[in-house]
């Protein structure tokens, strides 16, 4: 386990004005290490463009995000920032013509880690499969394997997006227990879930975005606590 | 536009004076040449033309390479720093002259590409000939009609404004290659830009190409800066309508009238 | 693979799984060839008098067939990279992007001359060429076209990554910026089939280097500001 | 605004196009000059032309023409040594026919200048009566909100 390279993430007043369309207005929020919080909003709120941005993928259009010290295009090492940002989305990012193996073993280059691919393989519970191709996995087990490109990856902050589509009941549960153990005290984790059932049992602290805004941001206990909170503010 | 409205308009009284002056001057004052007659009179606006067009896309394409090296924000005091945050706060100005300098280029190209093959059918007896300035036009009109058309078909987003930016710069870097590859052909093109007032002798002569020049760049100048005000004046116009779309939705406004792109 | 230089593992890595799922799909090399083999003989058609195809042709053929076919793999560098978003995964990676674009302007390069391999054979058959009068410097002219041919599409197929008509606008856009490479490769292949003089060659394959050094030096340069932040 | 914008650009083009098109259909009632392709050479402060010549025209074909650019008294207007009668009538009539469509093309292409030019600060009205009246509609908003 490599160090983590930051412990906070600071928004402030972040703004992304898409065709001079506001689509992010004026989101601040701290996400702090070993807290696991959730985002929800309704379709069209600004998630994901949040989530873009955070990732450092997208630049915005006024507004800070400090990664730590520094935002990063003040960083001193930007390519080792970029390498601390894990994204596990719906889509898995593997390449289907490969074997996992094979594309764990790219990714492992890619991101220069060292770490004992079996062991990986094993976590996320694909080790029997490891020889077979992506393209015929099913659903659970792409995200599964997308999981355990993240986990080579041993990011600081974990962007998780709708990691959770498409997944059965239990599937989900084992993926929110191997989530659950690799989420470790000095990581940042933020998941966006449509799922309130989920965000409630993961999340001790929720964010509702609804039309660009950040309408609440706080802790929260039952997942109809959530329900009612979003349908109040979505 | 507003703000040098008398300049502005100042400008477009003395260009319409030199232009009528450049028409006397070309067509009833200047001599007919010995060899080319007549049709050597179109020189007097071809080359204007011809140096127009790489005005605009010179301007295009500084623009271009600005808005793609100073994308983000610098902290510190020092001059680059200074220079950076200049420009990284008017991203969509470098944009607009960007856009508004390829228009003009290629609306300047397209004025050379006619009255080359007018004088060229004269003098060397056909329209069109594979000659290295002629294909150096044209190459480089077909790079920024595409530029045009990457533009005209995107929807305007930051990554699209920036590949523009990048197709803008890298087409001006290929002029130079476009000219050596095409030179190694051998060509007809006579070189007038040879030495100082391109072998004309004749003071008459010069001094109607110095008025056809005078005039073609005060048009230059008049046309780019219009076409930048409208870009400008649309962000401005976009921005009052979020606004009032915002008023409307009953939130408070986000963008700011001069929102100013950080970090 | 225990490469030290994290630039080196990167690029050699990103090559490794490109010519990997290539090997597996091969759905590039064998629409490229077939494309390329299919221009030519449209072209010799098209040209075809009494007979005979004039060799005159055959330059030009050649090298329409090289960039029209070569599309088709500048087509899919990045289209196979966006099609799973695996291009996020790439970016939020400690690697420089333009190890990103060396190692696609590789693939591309091994691609085309694969291409280029079952390509000529065919081009000398159907224009009646006997021997080639110069192969040293006809190779060293196909490779030069070829790398800078490559290293032009695959900064232009990475800016288009997430455009609409794509496939109509990488043309639209490409063959301008690529004509005087077109111009001096078909000129130095031209003076080779004439068995032409020898220094006009050197000339022309100056030309075609100083081309793909000038568009390296600024594919790198690009390609971090045009997909590294954005 | 943009394909408008866009709109009037291919139409500007489409009109240049024309003119190419058209006018030097009246160029070619005089006789071209068919000068093949001249090489033009520079010796010191002279340009020797070498001209492959077609036309019938005084010159020995193949012979290099020396040209002086210096204005000598053949180059003045009207001081052209006519060789027969009839040839200065032709050569009159072509310089009047030819000089008409030269203004033409001149003033069409400073037309289509102007013409731009109108249209752009035609746009650029439109768009700050457009704001203004924005502006206006704001304002009004914000008095009944406060």
């Amino acid at each position: 386990m490599s160090a983590p390279l930051f412990s906070t993430v600071n928004v402030d007043e972040l703004v992304k004005v898409y065709d001079r369309r506001p689509v992010v207005r004026k989101v601040s929020l701290e996400l702090k290490a070993g807290e696991l919080t959730g985002l929800i909003g309704a379709n069209g709120s600004g998630k994901s463009t949040l989530l873009y941005m955070i990732s450092s993928l997208l630049p915005m259009t006024s507004g800070s995000i400090r990664y730590g010290a520094h935002t990063y295009a003040d960083h001193p090492d930007r390519e080792r920032l970029r390498g601390a940002i894990g994204w596990l989305a719906h889509q898995p990012f593997l390449y289907p013509e490969l074997t996992a193996v094979e594309n764990l073993q790219f990714f492992r280059e890619l991101y220069g880690s060292s770490i004992d691919l079996d062991g990986v393989l094993d976590d996320v519970d694909l080790f029997e499969a490891r020889n077979q191709r992506v393209r015929n996995y099913s659903r659970g087990m792409l995200q599964r394997l997308g999981l355990g490109r993240v986990i080579i990856k041993n990011p600081t902050l974990w962007l998780l997006d709708e990691p959770f589509t498409g997944l059965d009941r239990q599937t989900v549960e084992r993926f929110m227990k191997m989530l659950e153990a690799t989420a470790s005290g000095d990581r940042l984790m933020l998941l966006v879930s449509h799922r309130m059932d989920l965000v409630a049992r993961l999340c001790k602290r929720v964010l509702i975005l609804s039309r660009g805004h950040l309408v609440f941001d706080g802790p929260v206990e039952s997942e109809q606590q959530i329900q009612q909170l979003a349908d109040e503010r979505f | 536009m507003k703000r040098f409205r008398y300049a502005y308009e100042f400008f477009v009284v003395l260009m319409l004076l030199l232009f009528a002056h450049a028409f006397y001057w070309i067509f009833l004052h200047s001599p007919m040449e010995a060899q080319m007659g007549i049709v050597q009179k179109i020189f007097y606006f071809h080359v204007p033309s011809a140096i127009s067009m790489f005005l605009g896309l010179s301007v295009c394409a500084g623009s271009s390479v600005i808005y793609l090296v100073f994308s983000r924000r610098k902290k510190g005091r020092g001059l680059w720093a200074g220079i950076n945050n200049f420009f990284v706060e008017r991203r969509d100005n470098v944009d607009a002259l960007a856009r508004s300098g390829a228009e003009l280029g290629l609306i300047y190209a397209s004025i050379v590409l006619v009255t080359g093959p007018l004088w060229g059918r004269k003098a060397w007896g056909t329209y069109w000939e594979w000659d290295p300035r002629l294909t150096l036009t044209l190459l480089v009109f077909l790079i920024y009609v595409a530029y045009l058309f990457l533009r005209a078909f995107a929807a305007e987003s930051e990554s699209r404004k920036r590949i523009a930016a990048g197709l803008g710069a890298l087409g001006f870097a290929d002029v130079p290659l476009i000219h050596y590859a095409v030179q190694m052909w051998g060509g007809t093109h006579p070189n007038v830009m040879g030495k100082g007032g391109g072998g004309i002798k004749d003071p008459t002569m010069q001094a109607a190409f110095m008025i056809s020049m005078a005039t073609m760049y005060i048009m230059f100048g008049l046309l780019l800066y219009t076409r930048y005000s409208i870009e400008r004046q649309q962000v401005e116009l976009d921005r009052a309508y979020a606004r009032l779309i915002d008023y409307e939705l009953g939130e408070p406004p986000v963008v700011a009238a001069s929102a100013k792109p950080s970090q | 693979m225990t490469v030290k230089n994290p630039y080196l593992r990167v690029t050699l890595a990103m090559f490794h799984k490109d010519f990997m799922v290539e090997m597996r799909s091969r759905e590039v090399l064998l629409t490229m060839t077939f494309f390329a083999i299919l221009v030519v003989v449209v072209f010799t058609f098209a040209f075809y008098v009494h007979g005979d195809v004039s060799r005159q042709y055959l330059p030009g053929v050649f090298w329409v067939a090289i960039i029209f076919s070569g599309t088709i793999s500048l087509l899919r560098t990045f289209e196979r990279e966006r099609e799973n978003d695996c291009i996020r995964a790439l970016l939020l990676s400690p690697t420089p992007p333009s190890a990103i674009y060396i190692s696609k302007t590789l693939a591309n390069i091994v691609f085309t001359l694969v291409m280029e391999a079952c390509l000529v054979p065919i081009v000398v058959v159907f224009f009646n060429v006997g021997s080639l009068p110069d192969p040293a410097r006809f190779l060293a002219i196909l490779f030069l076209g070829t790398i800078g041919f490559c290293a032009v599409g695959t900064l232009f197929s990475a800016m288009l990554i997430n455009a609409r008509m794509k496939a109509v606008l990488l043309p639209l856009i490409f063959y301008p910026v690529i004509a005087p490479l077109l111009i001096t490769c078909v000129k130095a292949t031209f003076s080779i089939f004439a068995g032409g003089d020898v220094d006009q060659i050197n000339r022309w394959l100056t030309m075609a280097l100083a081309f793909d050094m000038l568009f390296i030096v600024l594919g790198l340069w690009v390609f971090g500001h045009l997909v590294g932040e954005g | 605004m943009r394909e408008m914008m866009m709109r009037h650009f291919t139409l500007l083009t489409v009109a240049l196009v024309l003119t190419v098109l058209l006018s030097p259909t009246s160029f070619a009632e005089s006789p071209p000059m068919k000068l093949g392709v001249p090489k033009i050479e520079r010796q010191k402060e002279r340009f020797v032309i070498t001209i492959p010549v077609l036309t019938p025209e005084k010159s020995d074909p193949g012979k290099p023409r020396v040209v002086d650019r210096e204005p000598t008294s053949e180059t003045k207007p009207g001081t052209k040594k006519p060789s027969s009668g009839s040839l200065t009538m032709q050569a009159s009539r072509e310089k009047v026919s030819g000089m008409t469509m030269l203004v033409l093309a001149y003033l069409f292409i400073w037309a289509a200048v102007f013409g731009y030019m109108l249209f752009l600060r035609r746009v650029f009205r439109r768009q700050e009566r457009d704001l203004a009246e924005l502006n206006a509609r704001l304002r009004a908003l914000k008095a009944e909100k406060s």
